[in-house]
């Protein structure tokens, strides 16, 4: 009698559709998948020891390289949090101009994470060029204001490091009139092509009952069907002024996430659009100037978060009155996001494995920290 | 002190009384002498209580996303603080129950079987501080190879510094 | 898959009477509302597919020219890197430069150490320049290193300097086949200020003004050609051989050749002034005062004595000082101090007081146990015990540093 | 190419040499010509996609070696040859090394049977349609071999995969070509694309209008049915994508070319491209009427050959000329249709695509060959062979008949494959919901 046995292959470390130094140990019994384990640690370089050694002010920079693609939603996060601790407040136009980066990071991010997924599906590379292409447009813009395209460092603590120049919002409107023209052209390009929908219809599948106790947020979550953006669930800064849908899935597959990360896009240029109508003038300034970069938070901790492209992005600080964290802790979405992988998986094939992690969108940077 | 905008019952005053209510037991008053840095205002819970008083705040009290758990070392005080924050899909702030441990012998119970979200964090807590998940079912190193010894996160961790680099010279 | 209401319905077990359920977990959304994505299927088989072709034939056809608008989204966005150029945006920052002037060739820079403290990967490493005839530590940088390969342009030097003479370079051209060019001296690191000028006109536009004020200030307190960039210095002298007969005004100052009297001159100056500030009436203050220096001087020499000794043994750590050594640094300028008080208290002058605190303070900065030089202009009336005993603590200090120099070379 | 070796050496030098060696000679030319083209063909098509691919993507594509990147190919073609050939130490030598070459050797047999012009064609074979195919099966035994002597997993998923793959679309690619061996009456390709000249109203002369050779089958409701199936099932056989799944990088790094560098790599490369350019040239050849084109019947006819011996020899040359150039523009703008799908399309799974063979291209090409049947019924056949009641439409061939024939068979391609569409994309909704309800059988009962 023919028996077969099961197969244990490695995909990854070193793999080309890993978005980064990640592992998967799959068993296979001929294509379809038995059993999937995460291998985390290939990228670990202990960023929180770091951050407890170097002052408040001197961490921001490291805060650009945990989630690299999205750099300015880091800062975000990690600004929000000190100034919760340290008690500072951030001027009006310093806010419009710190949601206006953190939304168009958005936009960047969704146009990559659509891009590989689509990539890790077989279409080579050509909607990954198409989003780069928008995402070059928005990198310049970060480089006229940040000095970076990638490594921005430009918030502070009360405000920004600079105001941003006359040229910016100018181009700022050229490049808006380009997204819904793009938007749609990906649309028209994948959106009911059958192979796409071949690929993508029910596959890795995180039912509605249950994601919300694996503790997944953002994009996964509202692809589940869960309408929970932190935007609107508990509006920081001032999301709260701003009129804007949060897409949400029914079936909560691949394909669901797909639609909804198309959809954040059209939603962050809506509020691109409501931003550039509000922004004050440059009187309020750009930077709180009382407040002293070199802060010296009271003894206590804090959490702030933020909805960062990826999920729910989270600073928790702990302060014992010196100059620098007693303890610095960042909940990093794509590393919580993962924690599904090894369920959603269970019953596909090699192909879909590859597709899956991809409608996650994890970046290593940010999981192993 | 997390400051709550609002001015409704803040979910921890909130959480509080509904817990001194219902579950008495769990809850930890704590002696008001305590040193500065671990004096805290958020709700500290018994160890071996979370598995009771974690199924109440998600069924109950409706906050159902475990957002964190982070772990902090007080190693002045001798004990290792687990902060677990909840979130609930409604909206609204943060509640947070923390739980106190001696850093001898740091056992906690395991959220996995009632939360399968809880699987990463409370791997990242053992890999980098050595708290000891009791019934999560496969508690591994996360970021570091597993023959790995000691906890780096710790702050009694010997940090090389700049002697390790010097050796060579 | 049922389709069910949005509103995401948890079964509550039985809840005890004195409990109600304290936030109803279905999520709230206001200003917008949850827009469910629609999942559409194509009308005909294979319909969408000829659509999809379009699109990727149509940007075939488009990309026949180049895309310049940032509102195009066809047309082909590649810049041919070596021969076209994208144009770099003022705040673009790569690697940081020091800025000297073009007129004097005197650097901006003071060595105040602030970005040294402030560089996140601690790649900034300087020492301060020396009067040669009296030793007495001057407002200019002898040498200065950025370790380039580890530095990540975060541009944190540039913001912190108070004196604008750090900034941001544009230049990303740094590949090299040799590591070391990658730690750069000072005299890799010296850009003209017309260049930076150049780079970053708004930006420069904003400084100037108080950059040169502070320049100007510093100028004066800096004898002969310290502090000149290493390039200039033969622009320099070859001027001032030009120059020797007119006597103009805004002559460069103390033109190197006829620089030993008035050096002499400025050397006394800063003794000077400070007898000035003690005034003459109460000698006795004066000579306790120099006494007590003497001594913190004598304590200092032998601190650096075993410093010395120890530092020679301990690693060659990287420039900025081991600990050991600088804590007997430390130990004695405290020791010269608390003299210098018992002085000054027995004197009962109050300029002294003000000026004490001022100096302890300044001493104390808590946060920076490596640098306690506070910026050298800062609080020129000190009384001369109170100078004497930070500028032994510092000769301390930088002996220390030169062994460790030494070793490491 | 034997007649004009012969003219060559017997008339003008008046060697007078035995027939066998003329006999030799010629065919020693033509293959070399062969051995030159095919290579050359590779590097351009190479560089082709590579620039085609590019322009889709708001690149530029190489333009650096040489001018306008033209070169390029030349500088990948040194690279391939001098990189180091390493063979995996576990790896079963001998079948290593076999199975590059038996890929690669077939694939240049099959250039014997394609028709490059007015009868400008290596050997013209009677049954040239089968050889092709059949040579084109030995490269799968290639496939396999390699995949199994590199002895990693990834290699030899690949290997099975590719070999399920290609022999499930030999079966569809085949039988959609049945419909031009029943048109043209014979199975050799020259009569194949002779079949193909006229107009394509009634491919047969309409006396006032001369041959302008555009009588393609594909204008047919027939023709053009059994071109979209066969195009698709060449993409299957070539590993383009959507079905380039064997060498499928984002799943099995690349398949059963993983174990191989350097010469043994550009091995395969080069039996993957000419296999492409043959399956292109084969859809022209098929459907679009191979040489066939406005101007090449009128160059025949004023050439020198058996029944025009006036002929000026120089009608021959450009008649080959023209035809060789209509073939080669036709397999180009095929060979472009593969590439902008290859920028277009994501990939299909291995099982999606068995799905989509067997159950949907088989049975579409069967219903092609019932159409095509009585395609040839009505405007062929009349009282004599039994078909008496399409008398009322006049004899075989005119016009009328054409109009009916177009008309029926139209029908009846359309409904098959609405018909299949729909039945498939039911399918597909059904096996995607169960694959759902059993992931939710096993997921945690744990509701939040």
């Amino acid at each position: 009698m023919i028996t077969t046995d099961e197969l244990q292959i490695n995909i990854g470390p070193q793999h080309p559709s890993t978005h980064g130094v990640f592992r998967m140990l799959i068993t296979v019994d001929g294509e379809t998948v038995v059993n999937l384990e995460p291998v985390f640690g290939y990228l670990h370089r202990n960023h929180e020891q770091l951050a407890e050694v170097n002052t408040y002010l001197q961490n921001m920079p490291y805060t650009d390289r945990l989630d690299y693609f999205n750099s300015m939603a880091n800062n975000h996060a990690y600004a929000l949090a000190v100034e919760k601790l340290a008690g500072i407040e951030v001027p009006e136009r310093a806010e419009y101009i710190r949601v206006m980066m953190v939304e168009l990071t958005r936009i960047l991010n969704h146009a990559g994470a659509v891009g590989f997924m689509i990539n890790d599906m077989g279409a080579w590379q050509t909607p990954l060029a198409f989003g780069i292409r928008e995402r070059e447009k928005i990198l310049d813009l970060f480089e006229m204001v940040s000095g970076a395209r990638m490594m921005c460092n430009y918030f502070r603590f009360g405000g920004v490091v600079r105001d941003i120049p006359d040229e910016f919002i100018p181009r700022l409107k050229k490049l808006l009139i380009a997204m819904p023209a793009y938007v749609d052209e990906l649309e028209r390009l994948l959106r009911e092509n059958e192979i796409l929908l071949a690929r993508s219809e029910g596959i890795g599948i995180l039912p509605r009952e249950v994601a919300v106790s694996y503790g997944v947020t953002g994009p996964v979550l509202r692809g589940s069907g869960i309408a929970y953006d932190i935007r609107k669930a508990e509006p920081y800064s001032i999301y709260d002024r701003f009129d804007f849908d949060v897409p949400v899935g029914s079936v909560g597959d691949v394909y669901d996430r797909f639609l909804v990360r198309i959809e954040e896009m059209r939603q962050s240029r809506r509020i691109l659009e409501q931003i550039i109508e509000q922004l004050p003038d440059a009187s309020g300034g750009h930077i709180n100037p009382k407040a002293r970069q070199n802060v010296r938070p009271p003894v206590g901790d804090a959490y702030a978060r933020v909805e960062s492209p990826k999920g729910e992005l989270g600073f928790y600080l702990v302060s014992d009155g010196g100059p620098k964290p007693y303890r610095y802790k960042v909940r990093a979405p794509s590393f919580i996001n993962l924690t599904p992988l090894g369920d959603m998986c269970r019953g596909y094939k090699v192909a879909d494995i590859v597709v899956i992690l991809g409608s996650i969108d994890i970046v290593m940077g940010e999981v192993d920290r | 002190m997390s400051t709550t905008p609002d001015t409704s019952p803040s979910p921890r005053d909130l959480l509080r009384e509904q817990l001194a209510t219902v579950l008495p037991h769990t809850l930890v008053t704590l002696p008001d002498d305590l040193p500065e840095l671990i004096r805290t205002a958020d709700v500290i819970v018994h160890a071996d209580a979370l598995p009771e008083v974690v199924p109440f705040v998600i069924d109950q009290l409706g906050y159902g996303l475990l957002s964190d758990i982070a772990a902090v070392d007080y190693v002045e005080h001798g004990l290792f603080e687990l902060v677990y924050r909840f979130y609930s899909i409604g909206g609204g702030g943060d509640l947070v129950i923390k739980v106190r441990v001696p850093r001898e012998q740091p056992d906690v119970p395991s959220l996995l079987p009632i939360l399968p979200g809880a699987r990463l964090h409370e791997r990242e807590a053992y890999d980098l501080f050595g708290i000891r998940f009791i019934g999560h079912p496969d508690l591994r190193r996360i970021y570091m190879w597993d023959e790995f010894e000691g906890f780096p996160m710790r702050k009694d961790f010997p940090k090389q510094g700049d002697n390790y680099i010097g050796e060579g010279a | 898959m049922s389709n069910d209401t949005l509103t995401h319905s948890i079964t509550f077990t039985e809840t005890p009477a004195t409990l109600t359920v304290v936030v109803d977990p279905t999520p709230q959304i206001t200003r917008g509302r949850a827009v469910v994505v629609e999942r559409r299927r194509p009308k005909a088989a294979g319909w969408s597919l000829l659509q999809g072709l379009g699109v990727v034939v149509d940007h075939w056809r488009k990309s026949f020219r180049k895309l310049e608008d940032p509102t195009q989204i066809a047309g082909t966005f590649t810049t041919e890197y070596p021969e076209e150029r994208l144009p770099l945006p003022e705040a673009y920052r790569n690697m940081p430069i020091l800025l000297f002037d073009d007129a004097t060739g005197h650097e901006l820079c003071t060595s105040c150490f602030q970005c040294q403290r402030i560089c996140p990967p601690q790649v900034i490493h300087m020492t301060q320049a020396k009067d040669p005839e009296t030793g007495k530590p001057v407002p200019a940088v002898s040498e200065f290193i950025i370790e380039y390969d580890a530095c990540m342009s975060c541009g944190f030097c540039a913001e912190v300097c108070p004196f604008d003479a750090i900034k941001m370079d544009h230049n990303y051209e740094l590949s090299t086949a040799d590591h070391s060019s990658l730690t750069v001296h000072k005299a890799g690191l010296l850009r003209p200020v017309s260049y930076y000028q150049s780079i970053a006109p708004t930006f420069w536009a904003e400084a100037e003004a108080s950059a040169y004020k502070k320049l100007e200030a510093n100028k004066k307190r800096r004898p002969a050609s310290i502090g000149i960039a290493p390039q200039m210095i033969e622009q320099v002298k070859a001027a001032h051989k030009l120059g020797d007969g007119q006597p103009e005004a805004a002559s460069p100052p103390a033109p190197v050749a006829t620089a030993p009297a008035p050096d002499a001159g400025s050397a006394a100056t800063p003794a000077s002034n400070a007898a000035l500030a003690t005034s003459e009436g109460d000698l006795p203050t004066d000579k306790a005062a120099r006494l007590a220096a003497i001594r913190a001087r004598n304590e200092a020499k032998k601190a650096a004595e075993q410093s010395a000794s120890p530092a020679a043994s301990a690693a060659p750590t990287a420039s900025d000082g081991d600990l050991p050594t600088d804590k007997a640094a430390r130990l004695a300028a405290i020791r010269a101090r608390n003299e210098a008080k018992k002085a000054a208290a027995q004197a009962a002058t109050d300029p002294a007081q003000p000026a004490a605190e001022g100096a302890a303070t300044a001493l104390a900065t808590p946060d920076a146990p490596l640098t306690d030089a506070p910026p050298a202009p800062a609080t020129p009336d000190a009384p001369l015990d109170e100078k004497a005993a930070r500028l032994a603590a510092i000769r301390a200090r930088n002996a220390a540093k030169k062994a460790a120099q030494a070793e490491e070379e | 190419m034997y007649d004009v070796v012969d003219f060559l050496l017997n008339t003008q030098l008046g060697l007078n040499s035995p027939d066998w060696v003329v006999m030799l000679i010629s065919h020693l030319i033509v293959v070399g010509m062969l051995f030159v083209v095919a290579p050359l063909q590779v590097l351009f098509l190479t560089y082709y996609e590579r620039r085609a691919i590019a322009r889709m993507q708001d690149r530029v594509g190489p333009n650096r070696v040489g001018y306008e990147g033209l070169l390029q190919p030349i500088a990948d073609g040194v690279k391939m040859f001098t990189k180091e050939d390493i063979v995996p130490e576990s790896a079963d030598k001998r079948v290593h090394l076999l199975a590059p070459i038996v890929t690669a050797a077939p694939v240049m047999y099959m250039f014997a049977v394609l028709p490059w012009g007015p009868n400008m064609i290596a050997v013209d074979l009677p049954t040239g349609l089968l050889f092709f195919f059949a040579i084109s099966s030995i490269s799968t035994v290639g496939l396999l071999m390699a995949g199994w002597a590199s002895n990693n997993k990834f290699a030899l998923l690949g290997a099975m995969r590719a070999v399920a793959q290609v022999v499930s679309y030999e079966i569809p690619a085949l039988l959609s070509l049945l419909f031009a061996v029943m048109f043209a009456g014979s199975m050799s390709l020259m009569a194949i694309v002779e079949a193909q000249g006229g107009l394509f109203i009634s491919t047969t002369d309409v006396p006032s209008v001369p041959d302008l050779g555009l009588g393609w089958f594909v204008f047919t409701p027939v023709g053009f049915l059994a071109f979209v199936c066969f195009f698709i099932a060449a993409l299957a056989e070539g590993e383009r994508t959507p079905f380039d799944i064997p060498e499928a990088d984002s799943e099995i790094v690349a398949g059963y070319m993983t174990e191989y560098s350097g010469m043994k790599f550009a091995l395969f490369y080069l039996a993957q491209y000419i296999l492409n350019f043959l399956l292109c040239a084969i859809t022209a050849t098929i459907f679009f009427g191979g040489w066939q084109g406005p101007g090449v019947a009128w160059l025949v006819n004023q050439s020198l050959s058996a029944d025009n011996p006036a002929g000026n020899p120089v009608y021959n040359v450009l008649a080959g000329m023209l035809g060789t150039f209509y073939l080669l523009a036709k397999t180009y703008t095929f060979f472009f249709v593969m590439v902008a799908l290859r920028g277009a399309f994501p990939r299909l799974r291995i099982d999606q695509l068995m799905n989509f063979g067997w159950k949907f291209l088989i049975p579409l090409t069967m219903i092609n060959i019932l159409s095509a049947a009585l395609w040839l019924a009505i405007t062929r056949w009349g009282t004599a062979q039994g078909f008496s009641i399409i008398e009322f439409a006049g004899e075989p061939g005119n016009l009328v008949r054409w109009v009916i024939a177009f008309a029926v068979t139209l029908v009846i391609n359309v409904a098959a494959y609405w018909f299949l569409a729909r039945l498939n994309v039911q399918d597909h909704v059904a096996r995607q919901a169960a694959l759902a309800a059993g992931w939710l059988a096993v997921s945690p009962p744990r509701s939040a």
